[in-house]
Formats: structure tokens, C-alpha cells, sequence
């Protein structure tokens, strides 16, 4: 069975602990957080395991390449003491079974789009920007044969995503292609980050979703119109599996002329949609994310933001209309693109 | 035919009969399916209907002058596809018609559909009107027959034939005059469209009039057709790709509206009153274009546009789509959907109803007469009111 | 069951009248601008025999004689449901009714036929003795505007009809032949894919000597002198307003008329 | 056309009355599982005076008479069991008078609930009637002559019991009307008068009802809602007691179903609010979310998903659209409503899933809280493909069995079919019984109205 791939040395060597120091949720010194690594990692209780509000930060801030998120919630699933009530955590599993029927292997080329769980939204990949892409799936009956499993890292069940991702990954690696691009951050991440992490054996190169959209810009560059938007990118819990590739959005941003604001909340310091920590059972965690989503907007709006930037389908969802409701327009970034091309 | 061998055989069971065929989105009345509004008989609703042709292919019910009515009452106005909430709604209309086709094939169709059809294949007209008198509405217009021009204008049957609608088709020949457009027309070469003789279930005889004109229009190197009728717009637009005829075409209410846009029509002398549009089913819920008229109302200074409760998607039909205009499966009771329809109309206080359909116009036209409404509201088609509003001032 | 059908290709004047004119001969309509089709009340002979044939099995063939553009009207009777459709080959229009009843005389008399029908007139010349003759030729029983048919143990049951909608009923001994009135039955509807599937369907053509008759088979009895088109009529009133006040007026102008 | 043809025609119109093959194969047949069973006529009469010439001709020459609203019982109530004449409703469909100020609705008895609910949503934004969640043909008098509920049940209780006024056509032909209405042009209340309830809850057995005054209530302007998730149905009576106690909640449904599979074996509380402010809302959220289900949060054995202002709501329509017929694909649904003391909801749910798997159909249970959880509403739901008879039969079991189950765990069924009245009369008390049978003896002398339901033998 795959393990994950913790260097414990690194780990318990390590002078600064940036994992836990620099946790937007805990404040932790040094000190404990040296205290508190050992427990978990010698398997043993910590309070680090209930106050985790699952935001993927600690992935980014390690700067040993070690996998201290991963580790809290193998923990957490370990000792039994996951951060949703199980009704949520059984209904969030179910979610994930296909059930209206087998795995449909459509004909598709390169490039090729991975739309993970979101089908639906497929309606946004169009125009010049992805006149030749092939997407799937394009049936919601199918999204579950797609479906990355990474969201379980919210639900202290990374045990269900060794067991299914194998398959996901068979299902997509039998559209023959040799690279798929992420629709969602999340995707990336995945295959990117966990799979490696745990030794999951990933037969096809993923590729960025915004790489995909930089390298298409650059071909239409004499197309684009430059938007004059000012603009807040929403980072995803997923993009800290991915920091290497966040330098993309300001980069894209450049290319289609919008101004991504001055905020506080930005980079490593950005605030997650709280969607997961709403969910979460701990007292408390229903005012932390009414909490950190109004810090979120009360940031973008005072940074005179006109569109706020979408990776992730879920922020998208759970915030959108709160961002709208603050006289702000939420938008994709492949739709923002789109915009920019006409 | 068997059941088995009926096209939707698979999915005609699945209808509930909910009942939400019978409602425009809102709930507001029942009778927003111009075939139950008119008999208030569960077997003239749509789940009615598909549950009788469901019990006619398995021999369970005859056939019966009776069962032909209630099959053909249904005006493809495709309410019931806008409101259904089940996977197949799509297809309701579909199901319908495949069973008119059935029938057809059987040859026990009714009185009124049959004469319909022998007429178009004898005279290419449902009326059965000379071929050689189709052209007779264009007597002293100046519309000149088609020769290469950029357009060409496609009037169809109802235009070419009924005295009301022909004084519409010359009507727009003149708005189209001033705004000019260079297009043509085909006189006595033209032909039906086929629309309703495909919406009748008689897919032979739709498909040699298809063809027919699809090689007429090739043959005269035709290219760009505006329609008058959104009847014949939504044949060529979406029935006449598969048999290989592709033409850009476009109803005339899109044509005046980007006239008007583009400044080459001069609507200034405009037209001073309160207007409510009826919008055609083969314009709106086939095609999806609610706007297009409106903007052209809108742009005529002086009109004041009144939406009636039902509007757009929601339209009341005016009961004459699938060949009813004339086969009249709907007419003869204050209860006609062109009666309730023309009801509404007044409701809003306009004193025109206009609307974008030969069709229709005659329809709502006869029901303001049978409703003793002359005097309070008038039917004019959006290009009668253009025509006015282009009028140079004084003359 | 054997079903023997005659049926005539007329042009449509049903609904142009005013187009109608007579040509240089004086002796025709200009046929130029007119559609042809088949003549009313053969389509309801057809339906007739068809029905029968349905109940009785047998077989029904259609006949004609005329020009090669009438093949049109013997598909269409093939597209009915006739099983095999026979035209001999001559231009009926110049023809009189005697000689044409001569030449159908030869060609039913050489076919199986347990019932003759043929459309109780035409449209065109509405002579309606043709049939008659036929039967008269053939020697065999006949009854004329047939609006009821039964058929059992070799005798048909007809129904006439008289002036004022009086009826008659006689049994005739078959074979025999029957002119049928329009009313007598539904036509039913020939759908176009039906006209397709019927040219599969055996059509012949056959010339007088064939039936075994000489050219002078075709001389005339009676000659046609000349055709003239009726006056148009006066006194025609439109009605419009509303149905009340339009029904009234009428009311009105016929009581006036004295009609009611 | 017969003669009892041609006098119903004289009494409606030709074009509403029909004897004809095709309107009395539709009229024949139930959405349900039912057998048909066909009628002699239909007719679809526009007045009151119509109906009344109708029912005497009827009661003349002692033919049954079954009137139809929107036919959406789903258990055959409204099929001609001894054949007879349908008298379709539909056509009487007018909203005769809305008091904003008394806060009730005079309609005729063919207004769909479609219709009241649009009418109001535009004349009347302030007033809402209890909406039963059919599809919008259901008619308002139907929904009270089988003592149907709403989405107002919690608060408020039976749709019945929201009647301010009836006219009804007796058995016998004459217009009959209880209540204020019974003294003058007064349509606001049944009390103080002596109590004639002889019509709701009857079925239509004891007369025709012709015009429905039904209480109205305050519409508030915002509405949101959020769905509590357990895996533990023994907890679900508890929280609709404590949540029912705040008095904040409008709507309160508890449900459980086998699909989607992200749903499968979870129970689900649907919390329904509403306000005229953000800040009436936020205290109801708070009130409920923290004040109730806090604690089974913070425990891990429930999860809340909405009930927050920053979270929006996935509102259903109003009357909702329902596709759950079409899950076999085959366009046919049924179910067994039975009034329940909510206590006995772990039970319904434990034994109708049972019921679903022994009949190989996906279980569907749902129960609506009545009242202060005074009882509930609980539904067997089945689905079956109406083109094939051995789905049709393994519903039909299923059915007859949830009857027995709702009356072992001493419920009623609600608006039950022939099969489930019969079970209902057998355990009844012999007086009540019988005094129902003098009841409907004296209505209904000649037994015309809709006869085979709730005989008493």
C-alpha cells in the first residue's frame, strides 16, 4: 500500500518549523511547534491535529520540501479525530463513487483538459483560447471517474484517496495522451505533489491550468485587448501544492493588462474561502470563517478590487456571491482570458 | 404502426402528467398550451395527448376522426418542451408529431389536414390557390423578381395568399425598399416552405419541397434569404442544413433591426402609440429570438412597449402554429387561444398588438373581431408600423 | 374478390375559376397554367374497392385510357392501394364518351372483374354516362350514384341516391358495375411516401390493337361544337364586422331573399 | 350521443361534456398504480349552478359522480370505481376574492395551487398560503378535501384546518354553505358556528365542494434555509422537537434517501426561514445553528450545511418541480403518506427501507413536521416504469405494505387508496364507524358520490 514519503530528519532538524510558526490559524512559537512535530510525528496526540483548519499553507511555508500537511492529516485520520462531524465527512466520501455508470473513454487530443468534477462548467472553454483543446468529461454521469480525491485532505481522509486515485488516474491515462492539463488547481496538485508524495505512480505529465492559458496568450498576444481591470487573485487551499506555478497568474495578469491590486492578504499571507473550515465541528470555527471571509473581502474591497480571480470551482462557489454582494465581479481566470481576446 | 416500431417508443411512457405543459413558468393560468386552453380536457394537454398516441400504438384505442383532432389540436408552439422538467422535454413536440406521422402514413388523417396537404402538393399552398396566383400580392409594388440581388425575400404561403397578410408582405417590400436593401422575390416560382407540412408529420412531402426549393434557391445562386414568416425562418434556419441546403437566412425583424441600427432606415417621423407584441412560437420559444422585434419597437420614437403577463418564453401561442391556421382545430369558442390571447392584449391598455407572423396576425386579427375589440385594439405587424414611422414628415 | 377501377385525370379548377379560358379551338380550356389530379369522385370508387378488397382479399386494378401524363393519376391510384394500374395509350380529351367507353369496354371485358367501379362523374365534362356504357357494352348490371355498398355471396347491396335525398336499394347479381357517389366513404389520405413505394408497382400501357380494336373504334358518335365560359354572376355582397352583426346581416339579406 | 349525454350537454355546453373513447381512456387512468377504471362521462362544468344541475341529474338517475381537481392524490381517489360521471374542476379556476386585511382567499374549486401562488406572489406580496409541494396543477380545494399540508404545516398545521368557509353542492343538488359565509357575503371564519365539517377529509364522498376560503399568512420578504446532515436517525425526533421550540422555523423536513449515493444512508433536517430583514434572519440562523444544533455539531454527530448568511441558500420552487418519477425512467411514482407522531420517524425510516429492498426499489422516505411536531406527515416513496407490470406490481406491494406499517406503528394513512381505507375502517371504533356511515347515509342517500371510497360496508 502507498505511504507517504516523510523525512522525519529533515523534519525533526529543522531550526524554524515554518510549518507551524507560520500558521494563520495557530500561534505557535518555535519552540512548540518543535514540540508538537515530534508528537505527530511519533504518532502520539497533539493540539495541532483539532486546530488545523485544513488550509494546505504549511505544504508552501515548509521550505524543506517536506510534507507536514500531509502528515497532520494521516494523524488525524490515524487518532481519529477528524475536524468535520462524520455525517459530512460519509456524505463528502459518497460523493466521490461513480454511480451512474461505467468510465466512457472518449476520442480526445492533445491538448487535452482535465475538468475534474466540474463538467458543467465546461461551457467557459471556448473561443480562441481553447479553439483546439478536448476536454472531459463533458457528462456530469461521468465526473466521478475523474474525480482527483484530493478534497479529503479537509476530511481527514487521505486513506480514501490512496485507494480511488490509482484508478482515477488509470481512467484518465486511458485517453492516451501524454499531457493533461488541470482545469482545477486541485487536479495539479494531485498529480504534482500527493501522488509523488506517496509514491502513486502518475503515467502522464499534468500540466498547469494558468501554464496552459500563459503559453496560449503568448500565441494570441497580438489579439489580446488589454482589459484595464483592477484585479485580486482568490488563492485555493490546492495552489500551496503549487507555489512554483503562482508566479503564473501575475504573469498572465501582465499579459492581458490588468492591475492585480495592493492587499494585505496575498502570496503565503492569502485567506482561504472557509468553505471547509464553516463545515468543520470545532466551537468556534463557524465564527473563524464568517471571520476570515470578511478580513478576505473587506481586503479586496479596500484595495479598490473591480473583479475578484477564480481557480478553484468550490471558492468560486462559496464565496462568489458574497464577493458580488460586495459590488465586486467574480470571475474564472480562463474567463477573465477570454475577455482579453474578445 | 406498432409501438415498437414508433420513434420514441422508449421514452412516450416516461410523461407523468404532471401537468406543468399546461403553465407558462409563472403558474399564473392553466391554459398556457393553446390546445388544452381551448377544450379544458385532460386528453387535449400534452400528458393527455402522449398518453393517448401511447394507447393508439398499442392498440389499445382505435383510430378515430375524434383521436386525429385531439393529436393534431397540439400547435407545436412547444410550451410544454419550455416547461417540462423531465430529460426528454426536448423531444415532446417531436413525439407528437412523429405520431401525426404515423397517422400519415396510415392515411387516416383529418378532414381538415388532408385537404391541407393534397392542397400544398397539388398548389403548393394550403389553401389551394393557383400556383399561378402567388405572386399577385406584389401588383404594382416595384419589388422586383429575384436576380442576383444580395436577398431574397422569402414571403411564403400565408403572405402570398391572404388578403390581410399580403398588405403585410407589401409592406415590408417597402420598408426593405427604403431601407435599401437590395433583394428580390420569386413571384410565382416560389413555393412552400414546408414548415407546417413538417409539423403536419408529412416528412415526404416536406422533404420534396425542401429539396425543391433548396435547388431552386441554388440554382438562382441564392445565398442570403430574409423570410417574412418566422414559419419558413425556422424551416430554412433549421430543417434545411440536413438536406444539404445552407443558407443564411435571418427573419425580417432581424434584417430591420440592424437597418434601423445602422441609421439606414429613417424611423423619425415615428409612430405616437401604445404597443404590447404577441411573440410567434417559431420566432421565440423555436428560436430563441425575444429581443430583435422589441428592438425594432423600441427604436420607432413615439411606441410605447407594453409587455403583456406572458411574454417571451412564456407566450400564449395564438393557436395557428402545426397547419391550426387553417386546419382550425382550435377556433370557434371565446376559449380559442387567439381569443384569450387577444384578452391579454387589451388587458395591458395597448391599442396595437403587434406581432412578427403572418399567422399570427391573421389569427389575432380574426379573434379582435370575434371579441367586438375592433374599436379598442388593432393587430399590425412590426413592419406595418416601420412602414408608418419611415413615412417622410407631411407626406 | 376482383375489383375493376376506372379513374380519369382531370385539371384542378376547384379553386381558380377566374384563371379558367377557353383555348384558340374554342373546344377546350387552356390547360396551360392548370394543375392536373384525379377526379373526385374516382378517388371515392377507389376507396370504395379498397375497403372491399381489404374485407374480401382479391385484387383491385385501376384503368384508364389517355395520354402518358395520366400515368400521374394511375400512380396515385397505386399509391392507394390498387395492386396494378393498365392505360391505354390514347388522347382522351379528343375522344367522346361512347368511343372511350368502347375502348374500357374491351380492356375490363379481358380483365377478372367480380365488380366495376367507376366515379360517378367527372369534373370536366360531367357527362356521367361512361360508366353506363361500360356495363351496357360489357352486358352485365349496373347502378348508378351508389352511396352504400354490401357485398356478400356474390351480390352487391347499393344504396341510390335520388332527388331530396330520397334512397333506393337493389341487389345486383355479379359481376356488375357501380358508379360511385362522393359521401360514400372517407378517401384516404395518400401520404408522399406512399406515391414513392407505388412505382415499384406494375403499371402498363396497351394501344387499341393490342385490345384487339380497329382505329375506327375511336370515331366519334357526337362531336363537341363549341365551349363557353358561364357569365360572370351579379349581386354578390360581402359581409365583415363582427360574427354576431355578420351573422345577422346575412339573416337579414336571406330572409329579404326570401330563402328562409 | 345518449340521452344522459345530451342533457349534460344542455347543462355545460357540448364542447364540455364527452362520452368519447379517447376522454374516457385519460379520465380512466391514476398516475399511479391504480387500475383503471372508466367512466361513463366526463364533464367539466364552469359555475356552481352547472354542478348543481349536474349532481341532481346524477342523484336522479342514481349515477355515480367523482369530482377531479388536478388528479395528483396518486392513489386513485379520484377514479371512476363504479364508473359514472368525472366532473373535471379545472374550468372553475377563479380567485373570487383576496382580504388582505382578514388574511384569507375565497377561489373557486378548480384554482390550481400554481395559480394562488403566482397571484399572490404579484397582487399580494404580503400573503402566502400554505404550499403543498405538487406540482402546480393541484388544486386548493382537492388539497383540502383529502386534509393535504403545506409548507406552512409546521406553524400552522393541515391545509383543512386553514378553511375559513366552503360552499358545497350536496349529494343531493343543494348548494349548501358553512360558515360566516352561511349569514352573509362573509368569508372569514367557520367558528363560532356549530361544526358541519362533513366535507374535509371526506374525499370528495360526501358532496361537491365549489368554492374554498382558505387563511392566508404573512409572507416575509427574504427567505433562506439549510440542511442539517446526521447519520443517526434516532436523533432526528429530538431536533425537530428542539428546533420546532425556538419558533423561528417555517417549513421542517426530515428525509433520507438511497439516491443520489452522496446522500445514501444519511439523514437529512431541511430547516426553512424567513424575514423581513437580514437581521430577523441572522437571529433565526443563530437561534437555531447555535442556540439547537451546536451541540450535535461541536459532538461530530451532525454537520450544518447553510443557515448562514454567507453561504446562499438552494431555494426550491415555489410550487417545486418534482423529477423523481422519472428515476427508473419510466414515469411512474407513488407514495404512502401517513400522519405519524414524529417519535416513530427512526422506525418509518428502519422498516421503509426494508420495504424498498425486498421490492428492489431505491427507498425514498420523508416526513414533514405537522404543528409544533404535533405529528408528521411521513411518505413511502416508490418509483416504478409505467411500461413495464412487474415494476407497476413491486410498487403496488410495497405500497399496501407501507399502509400496514404506518397503521402498526400507530399512524394513519393519509388520503389511502381503496386498500388503505379498508385497513383504516377495520381498526376503527365500531361507533365512530358507524356514525361515519349515518354521516354519508344522510348526505348522500342514493350513494352517487364517488362510491368505493370509504364504504363503510
Amino acid at each position: 500500500m502507498y505511504e507517504l514519503r516523510f523525512d522525519e530528519r529533515k523534519c525533526l532538524g529543522c531550526q524554524t518549523c515554518d510549518c507551524l510558526t507560520k500558521c494563520q490559524y495557530m500561534d505557535i512559537d518555535v519552540e512548540t511547534a518543535k514540540t508538537e512535530m515530534r508528537k505527530i510525528i511519533n504518532g502520539e496526540d497533539s493540539f495541532v491535529l483539532r486546530q488545523c483548519v485544513t488550509c494546505y499553507a504549511c505544504e508552501e511555508y515548509c521550505k524543506k520540501g517536506n510534507h507536514p500537511f500531509y502528515l497532520i492529516v494521516e494523524r488525524q485520520e490515524e487518532l481519529d479525530i477528524p475536524p468535520l462531524p462524520r455525517p459530512l465527512i460519509k456524505q463528502g466520501v459518497q460523493m466521490g463513487v461513480p454511480w451512474r455508470g461505467e468510465l466512457v473513454v472518449q476520442d480526445v487530443q492533445e491538448p487535452f483538459l482535465d475538468m475534474c468534477m466540474f463538467p458543467q462548467l465546461a461551457g467557459s472553454i471556448q473561443g480562441k483560447l481553447f479553439d483546439s483543446v478536448s476536454i472531459a468529461p463533458t457528462d456530469a454521469r461521468q465526473r466521478a471517474h475523474f474525480f482527483c480525491q484530493l478534497m479529503y485532505l479537509h476530511y481527514a481522509r487521505s486513506s480514501v484517496i490512496r485507494e480511488r486515485l490509482p484508478q482515477v488516474i488509470e481512467n484518465i491515462a486511458r485517453h492516451n495522451v501524454k499531457e493533461v492539463i488541470c482545469f482545477h488547481d486541485e487536479c495539479y496538485g494531485t498529480f504534482a505533489s500527493y501522488a509523488p508524495a506517496f509514491g502513486i505512480e502518475v503515467p502522464f505529465k499534468p500540466v498547469h491550468f494558468f501554464e496552459y492559458l500563459y503559453n496560449r496568450l503568448v500565441d494570441l498576444k497580438d489579439d489580446i485587448k488589454p482589459l484595464n481591470l483592477k484585479v485580486a487573485y482568490q488563492r485555493p487551499c490546492s495552489s500551496r501544492l503549487s507555489s512554483d506555478k503562482l508566479h503564473l497568474v501575475d504573469d498572465i495578469f501582465d499579459l492581458i493588462g490588468v492591475e492585480s491590486v495592493e492587499r494585505e492578504y496575498v502570496g503565503e499571507n492569502a485567506l482561504c474561502c472557509a468553505g471547509a473550515i464553516r463545515m468543520q465541528k470545532y466551537e468556534g470555527r463557524y465564527e473563524l470563517a464568517d471571520d476570515v471571509l470578511r478580513r478576505n473581502i473587506e481586503d479586496m474591497v479596500r484595495a479598490g478590487t473591480q473583479f475578484c480571480v477564480f481557480n478553484c470551482p468550490a471558492c468560486f462557489d462559496s464565496i462568489g456571491h458574497v464577493v458580488a454582494r460586495s459590488g465586486m465581479n467574480p470571475i474564472f481566470m480562463g474567463d477573465l482570458c477570454r475577455l482579453a481576446v474578445g | 404502426m406498432a409501438l415498437t416500431e414508433y420513434r420514441y417508443s422508449d421514452v412516450i411512457h416516461r410523461c407523468f402528467r404532471c401537468g406543468y405543459c399546461k403553465f407558462p413558468t409563472s403558474f399564473i393560468e392553466v391554459n398556457n398550451c393553446p390546445a388544452y386552453a381551448r377544450y379544458r380536457l385532460e386528453s387535449y394537454s400534452t400528458g393527455g395527448r402522449l398518453w393517448l398516441i401511447r394507447a393508439w400504438l398499442n392498440d389499445e384505442l382505435d383510430w378515430s376522426e375524434h383521436l386525429g383532432e385531439i393529436v393534431y389540436s397540439c400547435a407545436a408552439c412547444k410550451n410544454c418542451a419550455e416547461q417540462c422538467p423531465l430529460p426528454f422535454s426536448d423531444d415532446i413536440v417531436d413525439m407528437i408529431v412523429a405520431a401525426k406521422g404515423a397517422m400519415v402514413e396510415r392515411g387516416s388523417v383529418p378532414s381538415a389536414v388532408k385537404e391541407f396537404l393534397e392542397n400544398v402538393d397539388r398548389q403548393g399552398n394550403p389553401y389551394g390557390t393557383a400556383r399561378s396566383k402567388r405572386g399577385e400580392w406584389m401588383e404594382g409594388t416595384g419589388i422586383q423578381e429575384y436576380d442576383g440581388q444580395e436577398f431574397l425575400y422569402y414571403v411564403g404561403c400565408v403572405g402570398s395568399y391572404d388578403t390581410r397578410a399580403q398588405q403585410v408582405a407589401r409592406a415590408l417590400g417597402r420598408v426593405l425598399q427604403k431601407g435599401g436593401v437590395s433583394f428580390g422575390v420569386l413571384g410565382d416560382r416560389e413555393n412552400c416552405d414546408g414548415n407546417d407540412v413538417g409539423k403536419l408529420g408529412e416528412e415526404g412531402l416536406f422533404e420534396a419541397l425542401a429539396e425543391e426549393n433548396i435547388r431552386q434557391f441554388k440554382d438562382l445562386g441564392v445565398s442570403k434569404i430574409v423570410t417574412l414568416s418566422p414559419h419558413a425562418f425556422n424551416a430554412i434556419k433549421n430543417d434545411y442544413p440536413r438536406l444539404d441546403g445552407t443558407f443564411e437566412v435571418r427573419h425580417y425583424s432581424q434584417l430591420l433591426r440592424d437597418l434601423v441600427r445602422a441609421g439606414k432606415l429613417d424611423v423619425s417621423s415615428g409612430f405616437k402609440a401604445k404597443v404590447t407584441y404577441h411573440d410567434p412560437c417559431f420566432l421565440g420559444r423555436w428560436n430563441a429570438e425575444y429581443e430583435a422585434p422589441r428592438d425594432v419597437l423600441r427604436a420607432v420614437p413615439g411606441v410605447e412597449l407594453v409587455e403583456m403577463e406572458r411574454h417571451r418564453a412564456d407566450a400564449l401561442c395564438c393557436g395557428g402554429g402545426g397547419g391550426n391556421f387553417y386546419t382550425d382545430f382550435l377556433g370557434g369558442s371565446e376559449d380559442s387561444p387567439s381569443r384569450i390571447r387577444v384578452r391579454d392584449a387589451c388587458a395591458t391598455g395597448a391599442s396595437i398588438v403587434a406581432t412578427a407572423c403572418p399567422n399570427c396576425l391573421t389569427m389575432l386579427e380574426d379573434a379582435v373581431k370575434a371579441e367586438g375589440l375592433d374599436d379598442r385594439l388593432k393587430v399590425m405587424d412590426i413592419s406595418e408600423i416601420v412602414g408608418e414611422a419611415c413615412q417622410a414628415r407631411g407626406s | 374478390m376482383d375489383i375493376v377501377v376506372a379513374v380519369k385525370q382531370v385539371p384542378d379548377t376547384s379553386e381558380v375559376v377566374d384563371v379558367v379560358e377557353i383555348d384558340g379551338s374554342g373546344k377546350d380550356i387552356e390547360r396551360g397554367t392548370l394543375v392536373s389530379r384525379i377526379n373526385e369522385w374516382d378517388k371515392y370508387a377507389l376507396e370504395e374497392a379498397l375497403q372491399w378488397k381489404q374485407k374480401l382479399g382479391g385484387t383491385v386494378t385501376a384503368v384508364t385510357v389517355g395520354p402518358g401524363e395520366w400515368d400521374d393519376t394511375l400512380r396515385r391510384a397505386l399509391a392507394m392501394g390498387a395492386d396494378r394500374a393498365i392505360r391505354v395509350d390514347e388522347d382522351a380529351t379528343v375522344i367522346d364518351c361512347s368511343a372511350a367507353a368502347r375502348t374500357l369496354a374491351a380492356l375490363i371485358g379481358r380483365l377478372p372483374h367480380d365488380l366495376v367501379m367507376f366515379g360517378a362523374q367527372s369534373e370536366d365534362f360531367g357527362s356521367a354516362q361512361l360508366g353506363p356504357m361500360v356495363a351496357e357494352m360489357l352486358g352485365i348490371p349496373h347502378a348508378a350514384l351508389v352511396v352504400r355498398l354490401q357485398v356478400e355471396e356474390g351480390e352487391a347491396h347499393v344504396e341510390r341516391e335520388l332527388e331530396g335525398g330520397a334512397r333506393d336499394l337493389y341487389t345486383l347479381r355479379l359481376p356488375a358495375l357501380l358508379t360511385i357517389q362522393t359521401g360514400i366513404n372517407r378517401p384516404r389520405y395518400v401520404s408522399f411516401s406512399s406515391v414513392r413505394k407505388a412505382r415499384e408497382k406494375e403499371l402498363s400501357v396497351m394501344s387499341l390493337d393490342e385490345l384487339g380494336l380497329p382505329p375506327q373504334a375511336l370515331t366519334p358518335a357526337v362531336e363537341l361544337a363549341r365551349l363557353e365560359l358561364a357569365p360572370a354572376g351579379k349581386g354578390a355582397v360581402l359581409i365583415s364586422g363582427a360574427a354576431e352583426e355578420a351573422a345577422a346581416r346575412l339573416a337579414t339579406i336571406l330572409r329579404e331573399a326570401g330563402v328562409i | 350521443m345518449d340521452s344522459i349525454c345530451q342533457s349534460l350537454a344542455e347543462i355545460v355546453g357540448e364542447g364540455h361534456v364527452s362520452n368519447r373513447p379517447e376522454e374516457l381512456y385519460i379520465y380512466s387512468r391514476d398516475l399511479g398504480t391504480a387500475e383503471p377504471h372508466l367512466p361513463r362521462y366526463v364533464v367539466a362544468p364552469r359555475t356552481t349552478e352547472e354542478v348543481q344541475q349536474v349532481v341532481k341529474l346524477a342523484n336522479r338517475e342514481k349515477i355515480p359522480v367523482v369530482p377531479l381537481g388536478g388528479g395528483l392524490t396518486l392513489a386513485g381517489l379520484v377514479m371512476p370505481l363504479r364508473g359514472g360521471i368525472v366532473l373535471d374542476m379545472k374550468r372553475m379556476d377563479s380567485i373570487l376574492e383576496v382580504n388582505e386585511r382578514a388574511r384569507y382567499a375565497l377561489v373557486e374549486a378548480g384554482v390550481s395551487q400554481g395559480k394562488l401562488v403566482a397571484y399572490l406572489n404579484t397582487h399580494h406580496p404580503t400573503l402566502v398560503h400554505s404550499e403543498p409541494g405538487a406540482p402546480g396543477q393541484a388544486t386548493v380545494a382537492g388539497n383540502v378535501a383529502i386534509h393535504g399540508q403545506g409548507d406552512l404545516a409546521q406553524p400552522y398545521g393541515f391545509n383543512s384546518d386553514m378553511v375559513n368557509g366552503l360552499e358545497v353542492v350536496l349529494p343531493t343538488g343543494e348548494v349548501c354553505r358553512i360558515g360566516s359565509c352561511s349569514l352573509a357575503q362573509q368569508w372569514f371564519t367557520q367558528h363560532p358556528l356549530p361544526d358541519l365539517g362533513l366535507f374535509l377529509g371526506w374525499c370528495g364522498t360526501t358532496g361537491v365542494i365549489t368554492k374554498v376560503s382558505l387563511r392566508l399568512f404573512p409572507r416575509k420578504r427574504i427567505r433562506d434555509m439549510g440542511m442539517f446532515v446526521l447519520e443517526d436517525g434516532d436523533l432526528v425526533p429530538d431536533i425537530l422537537y428542539r428546533i420546532s421550540h425556538t419558533e423561528m422555523a417555517g417549513d421542517l423536513i426530515a428525509w433520507s434517501q438511497e439516491l443520489p449515493v452522496t446522500v445514501s444512508g444519511l439523514h437529512n433536517i431541511s430547516i426553512f426561514i424567513s424575514g423581513d430583514s437580514e437581521e430577523e434572519l441572522e437571529l433565526k440562523r443563530k437561534l437555531i445553528r447555535v442556540g439547537i444544533l451546536g451541540e450535535y455539531i461541536h459532538s461530530g454527530v451532525g454537520g450544518l450545511v447553510g443557515l448562514s448568511a454567507n453561504v446562499r441558500p438552494r431555494l426550491p420552487r415555489r410550487p417545486p418541480v418534482s423529477t423523481i418519477q422519472d428515476i427508473k425512467k419510466g414515469g411512474g411514482f407513488e407514495y404512502v403518506g401517513a400522519i405519524m407522531p414524529v417519535d416513530t420517524y427512526p422506525e418509518c425510516c428502519r422498516r421503509g427501507a426494508e420495504i424498498s429492498a425486498r421490492h428492489n426499489i431505491a427507498y425514498t422516505l420523508l416526513g414533514r413536521v405537522i404543528g409544533r411536531s404535533h405529528a408528521m406527515m411521513f411518505s413511502w416513496s416508490y418509483v416504478f416504469n409505467r411500461a413495464d407490470e412487474d415494476s407497476v406490481r413491486e410498487a403496488r406491494e410495497a405500497l399496501y405494505e407501507s399502509d400496514d406499517l404506518a397503521l402498526e406503528l400507530g399512524g394513519i394513512p393519509w388520503k389511502p387508496g381503496v386498500y388503505g381505507q379498508q385497513a383504516v375502517m377495520e381498526r376503527m371504533d365500531p361507533n365512530t364507524l358507524s356514525l361515519m356511515k349515518k354521516v354519508k347515509k344522510l348526505l348522500d342517500p342514493n350513494g352517487i358520490m364517488n362510491p368505493g371510497n370509504w364504504e363503510v360496508s
